[in-house]
């Protein structure tokens, strides 16, 4: 065989390239996911389930059992997954909109319940699929479909801070942290000890992802990187949040 | 009554189909014809291919999409292996003749399948940009739907704000109508 | 203020521009919404129109918000209204129940769009059982079905003014295709067609202090009883009868000679009366009725239609749904029903005309 | 198992960039990471018909595989010139 | 581990106890729920009684999630069940509108409360509608009505196989009188009864490793395309139709020569068939005709019935969300058909001696 | 007039005694808040809403406008309310479970968009109304109706730290205290705050009040302060958690 | 056929309306007849009269509730106002002697309205608790739809495990019983 | 405006106890909180039947009103004795 792209063994190399725009940040995520299943070698049970939102495009996208869900509702599948077979190692992946709004009570709750599930989200600041209307992630004064003349805080509140309210909600075995695809061998390290929090059966874990929309943030190479870079992570700090039993990165 | 046209236009995300789309419906509007226009559009931002479903008439329109269209138009190998669904032996298939390895896939019983060289003359004489222009003036050379004059007034009133600052840009965009006209009868 | 329209402006867009433009000119005062596709264009226009009239807007955290913040802003006093498709017109019906329930007006734009579960965000008319009766409930609720742009902006002014009247959740049926596609229509300042707009007034803070000079408004939807409940639905299932015959619409093809009767509602109606106008042409006595109002149904006034024709043929982008509200609805009528059902996927005048044939 | 992707490959520096136009997306996302500037826009169209990546426009690649790192496609693949093997 | 009931044994419980022993003997491996009235107690004899054999429970944060993570269940290849009623029937359509797009055996009890909205905490049978065709699908669902405790027995146990054989979503819709009333029955190891256990599989996690000696599972209900979403309708529909004839159930009482046919389901036909008794004692050629399974409906059945009738008489505790049913289906008959509806009450046998009095 | 109950002028006496069983929590909760209402003499401009739950007992409770919504859904009807009538003083009342379970995506969506509205919550560590089942409040080894054999964190997580996680969510001009009834001056206090958190436009207010069950609780009025003094206090920790530019009591 | 017997009991919250109910269908369904109770319920946990509906027959029983009782058994004065509506002309009707100012209320149709003086009995001759047994052994005594024999099984069933602690507790519960049988006899 | 109550009056220590038996409902909280322990029950009965509370048995009442504040119902009202107006 000629030489070949160096895509995690866990990718499905049929259905690629894959169904995200170019320079999405999903993809980006879903490498560094994809390299730490290999890693550990769980892809015979690990399920994927993928949410509505860009993360839907994933539906084909590993070689690993996929359940694309409502929006908003990746978790509970995962969850109910995860309590009838407690061998399965369950990654629920969604967007900002699927996690912090639609689907709060449930990343709640499930947090609060200690669910050993792993939530991965990717926080994009709106709303990718539909087309780029405001989300709880928007900045101040971001400009999108449904914030035209830039997201007015005095009106609709800061940019949710997500992973501080699971950190605040779950007990102290979750573990939560906020990695970057500016960052992605550190986001690939939260997520590997993200996954080890499951399936060790320590507890929930969970990890915002902020991720790259050149879509729907109508930006170029150069400010999208930007963007997720410096106006991103003004609001949004990156690090570990909540770690079992041990010393936080941040 | 007479019968009205009905257009399928297809191509990559950016090659600008539903822009095409829609200055002609825009033009046929302003003529005082009914105009129909709606786009494909699936759970992907990018990715798949655009279509644009046309029709123009005199009377009021029904159904917004249609099983054959007239005219096809498929400006890359992807959009030709989408749109040949929409043909019959009655339509007009107009592909760009810079796309490789489509012969397999063109129509087979369709009235007339023709390769126009819209990426060619747009590269070549114009600006790559207003490709898509150019295969609106062969739309519009082959079927009449409507005349040069609106289809410039409503490029104007599209692309208006561009032009001020740009006078070049108007010209590009009427020469590359003109061209397309010009083109789709040399082709036929 | 300025007025969103003024009198009468022939234009070329999006349905979904035309619900938004509706909307303002219908003097709605605040929308409630959660994106979803073929809506989103809605909120997209009305975010951009509304501040310049002194409109407003709150994205909520998803559907079931929107319906129950826009329960909110009508037991405010306000014209209020909210727009989804699919999965978010299922939550929607949780919200919805309530407002049948508690008789508040609201206004729910509803662009429907492939079924069951997400589906497609295209197009379908999946979501007909689901909007005329869903929830656990009775479907008090009035049903406007929309096949033309002009009907989109019509049906939506009207909405507001038939929900502040009768006091019933209103909704206007729309589909992905009326969202998406451009067509002509006439937008109008509704004075200028002299249109009486109901005013909406408060069902609480009305003024003077409650248990002083007035009673407290005391608003629920729960019962200790089933005879209390009973009699709470029985009155509001009265209430609806009675007024049903004012609220009924529905359009005639030509239907008088017709031995064939096309039934179809929203925008397949388009196609069967295209089809009629080419049967027509060759001769053939086919007619079109179009059900306007899904909730209350046209049903005496399709009956007699359908009495009089040799073959009824349902047409509809689902499979039964307006097959089920025209049987139920027509039952002791003798006169054979077909069914062309294509679930999700539009139908064309070509499609409708080879299907008829057959029964020719 | 799989598919494969044909690669176009270039020798930059200390690295050889195998760029897989099947990819190849043409977003640049590589371009602005690259710490050298070596990576610039290539005639040759990638997966949409947008150009594609090639190193040799700015200073010599260092192998830092920085771009192969962020690029959302596994469109590039680092080699290290002194690992070069034949192939 | 022993089993949850050994043989046969009669027994004097609530309808919920039924419920949580018929799934304990059904081989029901894990529950999800909320808590509403009138379902609670299905959880509460469940949490006693489930990890005595090895069962499992998850409280979820609303019913949407106890749908969904009841889907996961089902997923993971087990026997899964949920219980709801009123609004939380309301919100598990959306759930059960992604188990029938995805084809997922999830099996849900039903206790129907009063509605719309949240209306009483009592009875009615105002879920009927929503129960067979909520959300935004076409109904591809199984529907037991139970009308006393044994039925609530075997259609619970049933509810498991049919789920798992035809993999459509299924239902046993009850009623708040059903679950909280006591009388006697018998409950049974289905085994002793020879009943044939159809197997659970898993969706996902089937064994091997997805790419190298399997594919992976790659389950989805969004479709890109209208053509694609069709197919996939059209397989749903066509494979339901077929399945249909060995689904349907429905009991009939004294209907040979019966000139008024009284139809009603679940709780409701309990007092048809007192009536039927009291009147044919009277000489009066009454008869009952109860359809068992609603979705998919006994039509064909019922039509013979109600076209040698001289009158047929709807009965029900909605406002008319079972006559809909039947006059769709019966289109075509020209037997009269009568409505008695008492929306969210009780109906007695005396009220329906008297109203079928009227038609004597 | 003879001596008469010292019952909040906003009380509506026509209705009392009121529906709340013997003993229960939430008419305390509601004696603080009637008497806010009067100091503040906002009875005009008041709207209570009242979920499902116990607290829909009070439908009819005040002489305020009163609206009892959905199960959980009392927040976005106020939100609604207050977003269309700024004049209007809004206040949500629903029960733990109300507001942690199946209303949580309202609660911390209206608190990260800084709604203008007051939250209060009654914390009986179960869902009342239905009889008796676990809610995320619920103490660890607590029996209820669906939790037989006491609950179990390893199963079910630790009972939910309610205004922390709204705390965490929220802007900086949230109001956020947990009072008891068995404090009931403080709890008016905080109230108080509340309301004029909101009446002054600053920013959201939620409280959370610890609540008697005995009805529930299986408890005679002894252990019932027991309960709610000790066992209670014991997880869920009365004080200011958020307070708008002040020094927090605790 | 056998025609059953309806019986509607009510009271207020503690009174035990509920456990009588039980009890008694418990003992009509050992003795092999059917039996059918279902309790009415509302949003409140407490506070609301309390009102059993029981059905004794021999035959399966049609629907679980029913317009009017053959025996109507009200507890308290809210119990009068609340269960009048399920008399008829054949309608037995007992309420407590205890009761004040209920004259007004009671029914004007029924067969018979019997004041019991089971508060009385229970309290001066037993213990207030077991006033609801008194009450059970009336309707027994009324009605004869249960044997004596049968009800102290049932009542050993229920309360067997209170009653081991502290067998007085079961004399007093038979002797409730008992004398429930008597009053009824001597009131009517 | 309003319905009127009936209060049975006690007087122990410092307090005037008015108790409402229309609106108790015999929970018991107040006997619990009373730092003197006056309260205990009364034959008197409620509104739900059940007995009512009534001063004197404890030590006297010191007029704290920590009874008024803690019952549910309202259905205590305490006035200090020296405050006391003829009524
Ligand atoms: C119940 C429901 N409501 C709304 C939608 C429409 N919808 C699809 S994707 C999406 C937003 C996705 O945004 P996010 O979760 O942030 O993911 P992203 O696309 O940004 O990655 C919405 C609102 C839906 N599919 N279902
Ligand atoms: C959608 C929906 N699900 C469930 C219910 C049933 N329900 C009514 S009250 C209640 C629990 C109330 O508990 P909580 O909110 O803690 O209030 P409490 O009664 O304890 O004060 C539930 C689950 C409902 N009415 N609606
Ligand atoms: S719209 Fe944005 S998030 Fe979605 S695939 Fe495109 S770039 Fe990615
Ligand atoms: S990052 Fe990848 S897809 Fe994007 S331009 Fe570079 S090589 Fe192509
Ligand atoms: S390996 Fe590093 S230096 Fe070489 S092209 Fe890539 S980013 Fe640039
Ligand atoms: S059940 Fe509990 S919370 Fe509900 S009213 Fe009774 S005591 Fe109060
Ligand atoms: S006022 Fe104080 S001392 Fe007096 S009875 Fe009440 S609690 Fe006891
Ligand atoms: S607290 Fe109130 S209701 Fe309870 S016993 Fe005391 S006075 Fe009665
Ligand atoms: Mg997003
Ligand atoms: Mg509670």
């Amino acid at each position: 065989m000629s030489v070949q792209p160096q895509m995690p063994k866990s990718w499905r190399s049929e259905t690629k390239p894959h169904k995200f725009c170019p320079g999405c940040g999903h993809p980006l995520i879903l490498k560094a996911l994809g390299e730490v299943i290999d890693e550990l070698n769980i892809a015979d049970r690990t399920v994927f389930g993928c949410d509505i939102g860009c993360s839907l495009l994933a539906w084909d996208f590993f070689n690993v059992d996929t359940i694309q869900t409502h929006h908003g509702r990746t978790t509970p599948v995962i969850v109910g997954l995860r309590r009838a077979n407690e061998n399965v190692i369950g990654i629920a992946y969604m967007g900002d909109g699927g996690g912090y709004a639609i689907g709060s009570q449930h990343l709640v709750n499930s947090a609060a319940r200690d669910e050993k599930v792993f939530v991965l989200l990717a926080n994009n600041t709106q709303y990718g699929m539909t087309g780029g209307q405001m989300a709880p992630t928007t900045l101040p004064g971001q400009k999108t479909e449904t914030s035209p003349y830039g997201r007015d805080t005095e009106l609709t509140g800061p940019p949710v801070q997500g992973p501080e309210m699971v950190a605040a909600i779950s007990g102290e075995n979750a573990y939560v942290a906020r990695g970057t695809v500016g960052n992605v061998r550190q986001l690939k390290k939260f997520i590997k000890k993200a996954i080890q929090n499951v399936m060790e059966g320590r507890g929930f874990a969970f990890v915002e992802a902020l991720s790259l929309c050149p879509t729907n943030w109508r930006t170029n190479a150069e400010d999208t990187w930007k963007f997720v870079e410096k106006d991103m992570a003004t609001y949004f700090k990156v690090g570990e949040i909540k770690v079992p039993g041990e010393k936080k990165e941040g | 009554m007479a019968k009205g046209v009905k257009i399928a236009l297809a191509g990559e995300g950016g090659q600008g189909v539903q822009s095409v789309a829609m200055i002609l419906t825009e033009a046929a509007y302003a003529m005082g014809k009914e105009a129909l226009y709606i786009p494909n559009f699936g759970v992907e931002q990018r990715g798949g291919v655009s279509v644009a479903f046309v029709q123009i008439d005199d009377e009021k329109i029904g159904s917004p999409k249609f099983k054959t269209a007239d005219i096809v138009v498929a400006l890359s190998d992807r959009a030709v292996r989408r749109t040949t669904m929409y043909c019959d032996q009655e339509t007009l298939f107009f592909y760009d003749d810079n796309i490789e390895d489509v012969e397999e896939d063109l129509p087979k019983n369709s009235k007339k399948v023709v390769a126009l060289p819209a990426i060619k003359v747009a590269k070549e004489e114009l600006h790559p940009r207003v490709f898509n222009v150019v295969v609106m003036g062969a739309v519009i050379g082959a079927t009449g739907v409507v005349t040069e004059e609106k289809a410039k007034e409503a490029l104007e009133s599209k692309l208006g704000y561009k032009f001020e600052q740009n006078p070049e840009l108007r010209e590009m965009n009427f020469k590359a109508l003109q061209r397309g006209m010009e083109i789709v009868k040399e082709v036929m | 203020m300025t007025k969103p329209i003024e009198g009468e402006k022939k234009v070329f867009m999006t349905g979904n521009e035309v619900v938004a433009w509706a909307a303002l000119a219908a003097g709605a005062e605040i929308m409630y919404g959660y994106p979803i596709t073929p809506q989103n264009e809605i909120m997209h226009y009305w975010t951009r129109m509304a501040p310049k009239y002194g409109r407003k807007f709150l994205q909520t955290e998803d559907e079931i918000s929107a319906g129950f913040t826009c329960t909110g802003g009508v037991l405010a006093g306000k014209r209020a209204f909210t727009a989804t498709a699919g999965p978010g017109n299922t939550l929607m019906q949780e919200p919805m129940s309530m407002a049948e329930m508690m008789r508040i007006p609201t206004v729910l734009i509803v662009c429907q769009r492939g079924g069951p579960s997400t589906a497609t965000v295209i197009y379908s008319q999946q979501e007909t059982t689901m909007t005329c009766y869903g929830g656990n409930g009775e479907g008090f609720r009035i049903v406007y079905s929309t096949a033309t742009h002009q009907e989109l902006f019509d049906y939506t002014i009207k909405a507001f003014n038939t929900a502040w009247k009768y006091r019933f959740p209103t909704f206007v049926l729309g589909d992905g295709y009326q969202s998406k596609m451009r067509e002509s229509l006439s937008i109008y300042d509704p004075e200028a067609r002299n249109i009486e707009m109901v005013r909406a007034e408060p069902y609480v803070v009305k003024g003077g202090v409650p248990g002083e000079n007035r009673d407290p408004a005391h608003l629920r939807n729960t019962y200790n009883m089933e005879e209390e409940l009973y009699e709470v639905i029985m009155d509001h299932a009265r209430e609806y009868e009675k007024i049903a015959p004012e609220i009924i619409e529905y359009e005639e093809y030509e239907c008088d000679d017709a031995d064939v009767l096309l039934v179809a509602h929203g925008v397949v109606s388009r196609a069967a009366k295209g089809a009629v106008k080419e049967l027509r042409q060759d001769g053939k006595k086919v007619g079109h009725f179009k059900p306007v109002t899904l909730r209350p149904f046209p049903e005496k006034e399709l009956l007699e239609r359908a009495k009089a024709a040799k073959q009824v043929i349902v047409i509809e982008s689902a499979y039964g749904q307006l097959d089920k509200l025209v049987k139920s609805h027509l039952y002791g009528c003798s006169t054979p029903i077909a069914q062309y059902f294509r679930p999700g996927e539009g139908i064309t005048i070509e499609e409708v005309v080879q299907e008829t044939k057959k029964y020719l | 198992m799989g598919v494969e992707f044909k690669a176009v490959t270039y020798q930059d520096g200390k690295g050889i960039f195998h760029l897989f136009p099947g990819l190849c997306k043409g977003c640049g996302l590589c371009i602005e990471k690259c710490p050298v500037d070596t990576i610039g826009w290539s005639d040759k169209l990638g997966v949409f018909g947008t150009p594609t990546v090639e190193p040799g426009h700015g200073k010599p690649c260092i192998a830092c595989k920085m771009c192969q790192l962020v690029c959302p496609d596994c469109a590039i693949y680092i080699e290290k010139v002194n690992k070069e093997k034949a192939q």
